[in-house]
C-alpha cells in the first residue's frame, strides 16, 4: 500500500480537501491514513511522535492557510508543534523532512493529492522510517 | 597632602596635568612597557596602567606600574571591580602604595564578555564608588573595611572615571557627585568628542560646586582614522561621536593628520574652559603620537612636580 | 433524501401564513437566507436551475497559496455542508419556477424539474460512468455541489444522439437514471419567497475587439478562476506557465456601448487576488494591469498602487486597451494608449479579462410573474432602508439579482432577507 | 490582531466570571457498557462494488467489543436510521461506528440517530470510506485500507466517553445594542421589526444622533427611524450610558451599564456593537476658504454656489482616500452645484474615483455636467490668499497645474474613537487605528470573534451609508435568529482536570475565545459555553491536564495506533 | 518562580549512556509553568527516548511519572515503587528536585533533564526573565522596585556605570540597563533622592558565601521535647 503516511487533517480544511479529492475522483496512494482534528491547533507533538514511533514514514499536518484558520491562531500553533517535532527528528538522525506542515483551504481539492505526492517523494528521498521495517521484522 | 603623588602636587600648585596611557603588553616581557616609558617621559605627568583592559588579559597593572617607576615615570594604577573581591583589592592597594604607586584609578571595568575570557565569572563585590569608600577610608582612617586598623594605611591619590556620555544624562552629575563623596581626588573622563554635550555637563558640575572638590581631567582620544569613529560611534557603548566629526574625518584627504588637529583642538578649547584641571589623552595602540599632541597643544615642557 | 416531515402551517393575526419558504436560487445568497430561515424554525425549498447548488461559487477558486488572499470563496464551498446537513432545507436541483399564484403568506408554486435525468436518488456511486461506453464518458462526474449528483452532457450521450444505448441507466443501482425523463412538475405552497437568482458574467464575445475564443492565451476571469480550481495554478494552452500576464479590467463594467454602466465593484478585488496566486506561485512573472479607477472592495490592503510601489515586477497602466491582437508568434499583444498619448503594445503570455456581472438571465420574466418593479440597469429593485424588500410584500430579494456585489455582501444581504422573511411569517412586520 | 492599548492580554479572575461553569445534566443517557455496534455503507456502487465491503466486515466484526456488525444501503437514510435505533436498542449498544461518506456530511445526523436511541449523541465514530478512500484508490488497495480505517473508528469509538452538552431555550431573548450612531439605530429596528426586545445603550442622548445621507437614503428617513424606536416599547434607551462589563455566554450574557443615575445589570441572549466612526478634521482648512464637504453643503443650503470650486479626496499623508463614501460625497455635492447653475467650474482631484457599482452613474452624470476631474497621486499644495491656489501634478498631463479657484473642498475621513475601551469590555479586538476587527471565522459577515457579539458600522470599516443599513439589518437578523433558535453547546469541549492542573494559565494565554479562567479552586477551569473546541489549549496544556472531548489523547492515541500499526 | 529550559536532546541521551530502564521524573511546579518539565515535556521526551533506542536497538524501557513537587520528600516519595524498577531516574525538575530526588533514593542515580536557570517571571507565553537573585539582603526598596543584583550585568549597587546608553545595557543592545530602569522607576515615584546615597558595600552573608543557606523559622520547628512527645518517648 505505499509508504506509511499519517496526515492530521483540520476539519475545516485538510480534511474538506481531501473529500472534495474524493469526489472528483483524485486518486493518490492509499498508503496516506487520514485522521481529522477539529482543528490543526489541537495537534500534539506527542501525537506525530507516538505516529512514528509506530513506524509512520512520514507525517503531514493539514491547517487552513494563514490568516483564515476558523479559531484565529490555531494553524500558527500547529507550526510551532511541527517545528519542535522537526527539531526532535533531527536530534534522533530521522530526518526533519519526515513532517510538514501545510496551509490548504477546503475548496483545493487538487492540493491535497500534492501533498501526498510530496510526502511520498521525501519517504522515498529519506527511505523508510526503519522503526516501521523493525516492526515488520517483529511481526 | 594625601599621597605626594606627582599631579596631586601639580593640582596643588593649580597646574594644567596631562596624563597619557600606557596599555600592559600581553606578554611576560617587560621591554614594552619599558620602551614607552622611555619614549613618554616627560611628554605627560603621569600615565594610566590600564588593568585589563576590555577584559583581554594582560600583565597586571601593579607590575606595569612598578615598571614604569623605574623608568622614572609616575604611573596611575588602574584597578577594575571585575576580577577582585574587596580582600583582593585592599591588599593589593597596600601592596602598591608599599612599592611606591601613589595614584590609583577605581572603575568598575569593562564586562567580560567584551575580552577574551568571556565565560568567566565576575566578582563585582564592590563596584567602583564602593572601591573608593573602601580605599579612602584606608588612607584616611588607617582601616580596613569593617573595624580591623592597619598599622600604615596606605599613600594614595585616588582617581576615579566619569561618563558625561552615558545615560540617563540627567544623572551623570549626581553619580559624579557620588563619586566625590565617596572620596575621588581627581577624575578622568570618557573620551569627549560631543563638546556641546560635555559643556552642558560641566556646565552643571560647576553649577553644583562640585569642580572645587575634585579635579577634573578631561579624556580625550585621537582619532585615526573615520573606521575609528565609527566604531567608537556604534560599537562603544557610552561613546557619543558626533556625525560633523565622522564627516571631518572622512572629508581630510589625512584622515590620521586630522585626527591629530581635531584633538588639539579639543586641547585648546578645554584649556579655557572652568573647571577642567587637566586633560587625559588615550592614543589608543597609538602611543606615540602623544608627544606631537601635547607638543602642537603647546603644553610642553612638563613642570617639574 | 427520503420522506421528509416536519411541515406545518401556523395561523396568525391577519390570513395563514405558511410557515414555508421558496428560495429561488441556490447560489451563497439564498443559501445564506435558507440558513438563516432554517435557523428560525422556517421550512426552506431551496431551488436551483442547475443540478448542484452553490450558485457561481462553485465555479470560483481559492486564490491563496499558504496565506489567505480574503476572496472568500471556501466559505462559500463549507456553507453548502450546512445546507447538506440542514433537516429545514430541502432542495430542488435542475429545477426553475412555471408559476406563482396566491398572496403573500400564501403563495403556491409551481415547480418544473428540467430533465437532468438523474434525480436526487443518485448517489454519485459512479456506476454509471463507468458504464458510459462514450470515449472520455458522456457523464460528468459531480463537482462540489450539493447534492452530489452525476451530470448528463446531453450533446454527448449516444441515446440523446437517437443510437440505442441505456447502459448507464442500466447500470445505475437507484434507478436515478431515466434518459427518458420529460420534464415534471411539483407544486408548492410557501408563505414567502426569497429570489435570489445572481447574475450573468458577461459574455466576451461581445467584446470581440479583445480576441477572447481567438487568441490562445486570452481568458476571462471566471475561466481562471476555474482553472486554479481544477489544479491550482494558471497555465497556457501549452501547459507552460505563463511568464508575462495582463489583466485588461472593467471588461463588460462601466461601459454604455455595451449598456452596461455600472461597475461591477468586485472585478478589481478578484483579480487582484489571482494577481496574488500568481505572485505568490512565481516571484518573477511580469504582471501588468489596465484599468481606470482602481477599486478594492476590500479595504484591507487592497491598493494595487501600493502593491506596484514595491514590487518592481507589476506594472500598472492607467488605460482601457483598445484591442488584444496575435503577435507573429501567436501570443495576445495588448494595444493601448500609453501616458504620453501615443499607442503602445505590449506583448504578454496570457491576458486575463476581469469581466462583469450583468442581470441573471430571465429576471425580466421573473419580475414579471411575482410583479416586481426592476431598475434600469435590469436588476431587481429593492429599498436602500430595507436591502431585502422587494416592491411587493412577501417576496423578497438578494444576492447579485439586486445589483453586483462581492460574497461577504451577498451572505450579508441572504442573512437581512431572512429576517425580512422571518418577521413577514411571524407577522411581526 | 492588536488588543486595545491599556487592555489585558488575558482575563483570569474568577470574578469576571458566573460563579460556576454550567454542567450539563445529560438526561435519560444509559450508562455505558462498552458494546459497539458497526453499521457499514454500501453507499450504491459509491463505496460497494469499489471494495470489498463484505470482506471488511468480516475482518471488523472479530473486533473485541464489536457486538453488531452490519451492512446496510444508506444508513444515512430516515428507514435505515430507525433500523439503527432499534439495532442499538435490541443488542443494548451504547455506542456505534458507522462507515460510509466523510463525516462532514452525514455527522449531524447520525448524532441526532445517537440522541434517538437514548445515547449521548458524541457516543458515535464515522470512518470515512468513501470520499476518503473507495472513491480514490483501487478495489484491493481500498478494501484494505477501509479495513483499517474502520478499525481505527472502532479503535476511537471503544474509548468515547458521553461528552457535556447541552440544547435548550436562551436564558434571555432580549439584544443589547451598543452604538453610537446610525447602525445603531438600523439595528434596533430591523430587532423591532423582528419582534425582538431591545437595550440601546448610547454615549449620549438619542437627540443627539446624528445622521449621514448620501447613498439614495430618503433625507429625514433616519430621523423618523430614531423616533419610532424610541418610542416603541419594545426598546428600553439607556442615553448618557456606557457598558462597563460584559461577561457570560451566548444566549445568556450578563452587561453592566452604567449611566449618570448609576449602574444596572442587564441579561441578554445577544448583542451588538454598532459603532460608527468620527470625522477627523482635515488639518489644513482654513477659514472661508477651504471647507469641508459638510461645510460645503451647508453653504449650498443657503443657496450659494462659489463660482470655481476644487474639491480634493486625497488625505494629507496619503496617496489617496480608500473611503468611498468621501468620493461618493464629492460626487453628488459637484451634480448639486451644477445643477444649481451649470455654469460653475467644479473639479475633483482624486487618484482613483470609488465609484462603486451603481454610484458609477453618479460619476457618469458629474462627468456629463461637466464636472472636471485630475488625477494625482500626492495630496496638492493649497495655497491661500484672496483667492486660493492649488497647485497639483497631473497623472494624465504628467505636468504640474495650478489652478486659481474660489474655494477648496477637503474630504475629511473617518476614525472610531473610544473603540479601545469598548474592545476591551467585549474582549472584541481593534486593529493600530482602532477599527474592530470583525472575526475571520468561516463566512459569518458581521460576526465577531466573541461567539453572540456581532459587529456593524463604520467602526468595523468605512462603508457607505447604504452598506450600513445592509450590515446593521443583518447583524440584527442574525442576532434575532441567535436568541430565537435554541441554544446549543456542548460536544468537542475542552475539560480541565484540576488534579493535574497547575494553574500555569498557559490555557488562559492561548485561548482565542478567552473561555478558559482560574476558578473558585484555584485552578483553571473552561466556560463550556464560550468553548468553541479547537483544542489549541490541549496541545499546549503543560501538565496534560486538559482533555477535549471526542479527540482525547487516548482516543487520538488508539486511531494512531490501530492505523499505522500495519504491516506493508 | 524557578526557571529552567530542558537539555539538548544529545546530551541527555549521552549522559543516559549506560542505563537502560529509565524513570523520566517531571515536577508539577515551577518547570510545569515554564514548559520545561511537566507531565506534556515528560510525555514527549520520554517517547522520543524509546524512539532513540527503538532506533538504536538500546532496548531502553522509558517510564514516565511526575509529582506534585519534586523539591518535597512528601511527593517525592511517590516515586519509590517506580525507582525500584529502574536503574536511573532522568529528572526533569529543577536542580532542588534532582538533588532531592536523589537524596531519597541514594542508591539510583539521577540525571538532570533539565538545566535550572533562574528565579524569573513570565514575560509574556513563552518567555521568561530572571527577576532575582536571592542575595538574601534586599534592597528593592531603594531601587524602585528593580533588583540590580539579578538584573545588572555588573551587579552594582551604585549605578549605572559608563556602559549605560539609550537604556541599553552595554553588554548587548537587547538588554536592558536595570539602573536605568530604577533611574526612571524612582524618577516616576519622586525619589530620586534614595539615588544620591552612596550604598556601602553589600553584606554577602545572608547570600551564598557561608555554604547553602539554612533558613530556621524556630515558631515552626519541633523542640526535642516535642519530637520526644510524639514519640510516646516522655
Amino acid at each position: 500500500m505505499g509508504p506509511r503516511i499519517v496526515g492530521f487533517c483540520c476539519s475545516y480544511c485538510g480534511y474538506a480537501s481531501a473529500d472534495l479529492a474524493g469526489r472528483q475522483g483524485r486518486t493518490y496512494s492509499p498508503g496516506v491514513m487520514i485522521v481529522r482534528l477539529p482543528c490543526s491547533g489541537r495537534i500534539d507533538v506527542l501525537h506525530i511522535l507516538q505516529a512514528f514511533r509506530k513506524g509512520a514514514d512520514a507525517v503531514f499536518v493539514v491547517g487552513c492557510l494563514e490568516d483564515n484558520c476558523n479559531f484565529v491562531n490555531g494553524n500558527f500553533e500547529a507550526k510551532k508543534r511541527v517545528q519542535e517535532v522537526k527539531d526532535i527528528l533531527d536530534a534522533l538522525g530521522l530526518g526533519a523532512g519526515r513532517v510538514e506542515m501545510f496551509n490548504v483551504a477546503s475548496n483545493q481539492g487538487w492540493r491535497f493529492p500534492r501533498i501526498v505526492e510530496e510526502m511520498t517523494a521525501r519517504v522515498e528521498k529519506l527511505g523508510p522510517n526503519p522503526l516501521g521495517v523493525i516492526a515488520d521484522d517483529n511481526r | 597632602m594625601k599621597s605626594g603623588s606627582g599631579i596631586e602636587r601639580l593640582f596643588e600648585r593649580g597646574r594644567f596635568v596631562v596624563t597619557g596611557e600606557i596599555g600592559p603588553p600581553m606578554s611576560s616581557d617587560h621591554a614594552p612597557v619599558r620602551e614607552n616609558a622611555r619614549f613618554l617621559k616627560g611628554y605627560a605627568d603621569a600615565f594610566n596602567l590600564t588593568d585589563n583592559q576590555t577584559a583581554i588579559v594582560r600583565m597586571s597593572s601593579l607590575a606595569s606600574s612598578v615598571i614604569c617607576m623605574e623608568e622614572g615615570v609616575e604611573p596611575i594604577m588602574q584597578m577594575t571591580c571585575r576580577d577582585r573581591n574587596r580582600i583582593a583589592m585592599q591588599s593589593d592597594l597596600l601592596g602598591a602604595s608599599a612599592l611606591g604607586v601613589r595614584n590609583l584609578l577605581c572603575i568598575s571595568g569593562d564586562h567580560q564578555v567584551f575580552g577574551n575570557q568571556p565565560e568567566s565569572k565576575n566578582v563585582y563585590d564592590l563596584d567602583s564608588i564602593q572601591q573608593l569608600m573602601v580605599f579612602s577610608r584606608m588612607r584616611d582612617e588607617a582601616k580596613v573595611w569593617g573595624e580591623a586598623e592597619l598599622v600604615e594605611g596606605p599613600k594614595v591619590f585616588l582617581g576615579a572615571a566619569a561618563n558625561p556620555f552615558a545615560d540617563p544624562f540627567e544623572f551623570r552629575v549626581t553619580r559624579l557627585a557620588k563619586k566625590v563623596k565617596a572620596g575621588a581626588d581627581f577624575i578622568q573622563t570618557q573620551a569627549i568628542f560631543d563638546m556641546a554635550r560635555f559643556e552642558r555637563w560641566m556646565a552643571e558640575v560647576r553649577s553644583r560646586g562640585l569642580d572645587q572638590e575634585v579635579h577634573i581631567m578631561a579624556g580625550l582620544v585621537p582619532l585615526k582614522s573615520v573606521g575609528a569613529a565609527r566604531y567608537m560611534k556604534n560599537k562603544v557603548s557610552g561613546m557619543i561621536v558626533p556625525d560633523e566629526i565622522i564627516a571631518r574625518m572622512k572629508a581630510a584627504e589625512n584622515p590620521k593628520e586630522e585626527g591629530l588637529s581635531i584633538c588639539v583642538e579639543q586641547i585648546e578649547h578645554l584649556l579655557t574652559m572652568e573647571g577642567i584641571h587637566g586633560v587625559h589623552i588615550m592614543p589608543v595602540a597609538w602611543e606615540r603620537k602623544l608627544p606631537e599632541i601635547v607638543e602642537r597643544a603647546g603644553l610642553l615642557p612638563r613642570p617639574t612636580p | 433524501m427520503g420522506e421528509w416531515g416536519g411541515w406545518s402551517t401556523t395561523f396568525e393575526g391577519g390570513g395563514v401564513k405558511l410557515k414555508q419558504a421558496l428560495i429561488i436560487g441556490a447560489g451563497i445568497a439564498g443559501i445564506s437566507a435558507a440558513l438563516g430561515l432554517a435557523d428560525r424554525g422556517v421550512f426552506v425549498n431551496l431551488v436551483d436551475a442547475e443540478g448542484t447548488i452553490g450558485g457561481r461559487a462553485k465555479e470560483l477558486s481559492c486564490k491563496g497559496v499558504d496565506e489567505c488572499v480574503r476572496c472568500d470563496v471556501c466559505l462559500a464551498i463549507d456553507k453548502l455542508y450546512e445546507v447538506g446537513a440542514s433537516e429545514r432545507i430541502r432542495v430542488f436541483p435542475n429545477s426553475t419556477i412555471r408559476s406563482i399564484s396566491g398572496e403573500p403568506g400564501n403563495f403556491r408554486v409551481t415547480l418544473e424539474r428540467n430533465p437532468g435525468y438523474v434525480s436526487e436518488d443518485c448517489t454519485a456511486c459512479g456506476a454509471c460512468a463507468e458504464a458510459c461506453p462514450v470515449p472520455g464518458g458522456a457523464i460528468g462526474p459531480p463537482g462540489m455541489g450539493i447534492p452530489l449528483t452525476y451530470a448528463i452532457d446531453p450533446n454527448a450521450c449516444l441515446w440523446m444522439r437517437g443510437e440505442d444505448c441505456r447502459s448507464c441507466e442500466e447500470a445505475c443501482p437507484h434507478g436515478a437514471i431515466d434518459l427518458a425523463r420529460g420534464k415534471s412538475t411539483k407544486r408548492l405552497q410557501v408563505g414567502v419567497l426569497v429570489v435570489a437568482t445572481g447574475f450573468q458574467p458577461f459574455d466576451p464575445s461581445l467584446e470581440p475587439r479583445y480576441s477572447h475564443d481567438l487568441i490562445p492565451g486570452v481568458i476571462t476571469s471566471l475561466e481562471a478562476e476555474r482553472m486554479l480550481n481544477l489544479d491550482g495554478r494558471l497555465l497556457l494552452p501549452d501547459g507552460s506557465p505563463p511568464g508575462r500576464v495582463a489583466f485588461i479590467q472593467c471588461v463588460g463594467s462601466r461601459d454604455s456601448w455595451k449598456g452596461v454602466e455600472y461597475c461591477s465593484k468586485v472585478c478589481c478585488k478578484y483579480s487582484m487576488a489571482i494577481a496574488l496566486n500568481l505572485r505568490a506561485l512565481d516571484p518573477d512573472a511580469d504582471i501588468t494591469f489596465f484599468y481606470m479607477d482602481w477599486r478594492p472592495y476590500d479595504l484591507r490592503g487592497g491598493d494595487i498602487g501600493e502593491w506596484a510601489s514595491r514590487d518592481p515586477r507589476l506594472s500598472i497602466v492607467r488605460s482601457r486597451p483598445a484591442e488584444v491582437l496575435a503577435s507573429d508568434s501567436g501570443k495576445p499583444v495588448v494595444r493601448y494608449v500609453g501616458a504620453e498619448e501615443e499607442i503602445a503594445e505590449d506583448e504578454f503570455d496570457m491576458v486575463i479579462l476581469s469581466i462583469g456581472m450583468g442581470p441573471p438571465e430571465g429576471i425580466g420574466d421573473m419580475a414579471e410573474m411575482l410583479g416586481l418593479e426592476m431598475t434600469p440597469q435590469g436588476f431587481l429593485w429593492t429599498s436602500v432602508e430595507r436591502p431585502a424588500m422587494t416592491s411587493r410584500p412577501g417576496v423578497f430579494a438578494s444576492g447579485c439579482c439586486t445589483g453586483p456585489k462581492d460574497i461577504e455582501e451577498s451572505a450579508m444581504e441572504g442573512v437581512a432577507a431572512a429576517g425580512e422573511a422571518a418577521s413577514f411569517l411571524e407577522g411581526s412586520r | 490582531m492588536t488588543l486595545p492599548p491599556g487592555s489585558e492580554p488575558v482575563t483570569m479572575s474568577s470574578s469576571s466570571r458566573p460563579a460556576r461553569t454550567r454542567r450539563p445534566v445529560v438526561r435519560g443517557e444509559r450508562e455505558p457498557t462498552g458494546r459497539i455496534g458497526v453499521f457499514l455503507c454500501r453507499c450504491g456502487g459509491s463505496v460497494d462494488g469499489r471494495l470489498d465491503i463484505e470482506s471488511v466486515r468480516e475482518k471488523v466484526s472479530s473486533m473485541d467489543g464489536v457486538e453488531e456488525c452490519m451492512v446496510m444501503d444508506f444508513p444515512c437514510s430516515m428507514e435505515s436510521r430507525e433500523t439503527i435505533v432499534n439495532v442499538i436498542r435490541e443488542n443494548d449498544l451504547d455506542r456505534f461506528v458507522v462507515a460510509g461518506c466523510s463525516p462532514k456530511a452525514v455527522e449531524a445526523r447520525f448524532k441526532s440517530t445517537a440522541q434517538e436511541s437514548g445515547l449521548n449523541p458524541y457516543m458515535v465514530e464515522i470512518a470515512n470510506i468513501r470520499e476518503q478512500c473507495s472513491l480514490v484508490h483501487n478495489l484491493s488497495e481500498a478494501t484494505s485500507k477501509a479495513g483499517l480505517l474502520v478499525e481505527a473508528a472502532v479503535a476511537k469509538c471503544s474509548l468515547l466517553v458521553p461528552a457535556p452538552h447541552h440544547r435548550g431555550r436562551v436564558e434571555s431573548e432580549e439584544v443589547l445594542v451598543y452604538g453610537n450612531g446610525m447602525s445603531a439605530v438600523v439595528a434596533t429596528d430591523e430587532l423591532v421589526s423582528e419582534g425582538a426586545k431591545v437595550h440601546l445603550v448610547l454615549p449620549f442622548s438619542p437627540h443627539r444622533l446624528v445622521f449621514n445621507y448620501h447613498d439614495g437614503i430618503r433625507p429625514g428617513h433616519l430621523e423618523d427611524m430614531r423616533d419610532r424606536i424610541t418610542d416603541s416599547d419594545l426598546v428600553r434607551v439607556h442615553g448618557h450610558s456606557s457598558v462597563e462589563r460584559f461577561e457570560g455566554e451566548p444566549g445568556a450574557f450578563t452587561a453592566l451599564v452604567r449611566s449618570s443615575e448609576g449602574a444596572e445589570e442587564i441579561r441578554c441572549g445577544a448583542a451588538i456593537i454598532a459603532w460608527e466612526a468620527s470625522e477627523v478634521p482635515s488639518p489644513s482648512l482654513n477659514g472661508s476658504l477651504v471647507v469641508t464637504q459638510a461645510e460645503l453643503e451647508s453653504i449650498m443650503d443657503q443657496g450659494r454656489v462659489p463660482d470655481r470650486t476644487v474639491m480634493i479626496t486625497l488625505r494629507e499623508e496619503d496617496t489617496y482616500c480608500p473611503e468611498r463614501i468621501t468620493h461618493i460625497e464629492a460626487l453628488r455635492n459637484a451634480i448639486r452645484m451644477k445643477e444649481m447653475d451649470p455654469r460653475v467650474q467644479v473639479t475633483i482631484v482624486a487618484r482613483d474615483v470609488l465609484a462603486f457599482g451603481l454610484s458609477e452613474l453618479d460619476y457618469r452624470e458629474a462627468m456629463s455636467r461637466g464636472v472636471s476631474f485630475i488625477r494625482t497621486e500626492a495630496s496638492p499644495l493649497i495655497t491661500v490668499g484672496d483667492t486660493v491656489k492649488v497647485r497639483v501634478k497631473d497623472l494624465n498631463l504628467g505636468e504640474e497645474l495650478s489652478i486659481e479657484t474660489d474655494l477648496v473642498v477637503m474630504s475629511s475621513w473617518t476614525q472610531p474613537y473610544d473603540t479601545g475601551h469598548v474592545a476591551q469590555v467585549f474582549g472584541t479586538p481593534v486593529d493600530r487605528e482602532g477599527f474592530f476587527i470583525p472575526t475571520q471565522v468561516k463566512l459569518k459577515p458581521t460576526a465577531s470573534i466573541v461567539e453572540g457579539v456581532f459587529l456593524c458600522g463604520t467602526g468595523v470599516e468605512s462603508k457607505t451609508p447604504s452598506e450600513v443599513v445592509l450590515e446593521a439589518r443583518s447583524a440584527a437578523s442574525r442576532a434575532k435568529a441567535m436568541v430565537s433558535s435554541k441554544m446549543e453547546w456542548g460536544g468537542a469541549v475542552a475539560e480541565v482536570d484540576p488534579e493535574s492542573c497547575s494553574a500555569c494559565l498557559t490555557c488562559i494565554r492561548s485561548c482565542p475565545f478567552n473561555a478558559p479562567f482560574i476558578g473558585e479552586t484555584g485552578k483553571a477551569e473552561i466556560e463550556i459555553g464560550l468553548c468553541q473546541g479547537c483544542g489549541i489549549c490541549v496541545g499546549l496544556c503543560p501538565s496534560r491536564a486538559i482533555q477535549l472531548y471526542c479527540y482525547t489523547d487516548g482516543q487520538l492515541g488508539a486511531q494512531i495506533g490501530a492505523l499505522v500499526g500495519r504491516v506493508r | 518562580m524557578i526557571i529552567g529550559e530542558q537539555k539538548p536532546f544529545k546530551e541527555i541521551v549521552r549522559n543516559l549512556e549506560g542505563h537502560e530502564t529509565i524513570l523520566v521524573a517531571g515536577c508539577r511546579s515551577c518547570v510545569a509553568i515554564c514548559l520545561a518539565g511537566g507531565e506534556k515535556e515528560v510525555g514527549v521526551l520520554a517517547e522520543s527516548l524509546r524512539i532513540h533506542s527503538d532506533l538504536n536497538d538500546l532496548g531502553w524501557e522509558v517510564g514516565e511519572a511526575t509529582v506534585e513537587r519534586q523539591c518535597e520528600k512528601e511527593w517525592v516519595r511517590e516515586l519509590a515503587p517506580l525507582v525500584e524498577e529502574v536503574d536511573c531516574v532522568l529528572s526533569m525538575a529543577c536542580g532542588v528536585g534532582a538533588q532531592i530526588v536523589q537524596e531519597m533514593f541514594p542508591d539510583t542515580r539521577v540525571i538532570p533533564g533539565l538545566n535550572t536557570s533562574n528565579m524569573g517571571a513570565p514575560e509574556e507565553q513563552g518567555i521568561w526573565s530572571e527577576k532575582c537573585g536571592g542575595c538574601g539582603d534586599c534592597v528593592l526598596h531603594l531601587t524602585g522596585g528593580i533588583c540590580p543584583m539579578a538584573r545588572c550585568a555588573k551587579n552594582l549597587l551604585n549605578g549605572p556605570c559608563g556602559g549605560s546608553q539609550d537604556g541599553m545595557c552595554e553588554i548587548d543592545p537587547e538588554t536592558p540597563c536595570a539602573w536605568d530602569q530604577i533611574f526612571q522607576s524612582l524618577k516616576r515615584l519622586g525619589r530620586l533622592d534614595l539615588m544620591e546615597e552612596n550604598i556601602p558595600p553589600k553584606d554577602w552573608t545572608p547570600s551564598r558565601n557561608g555554604g547553602p543557606r539554612t533558613i530556621v523559622k524556630s515558631s515552626a520547628v519541633l523542640t526535642e521535647k516535642e519530637k520526644r512527645a510524639r514519640e510516646g518517648l516522655d
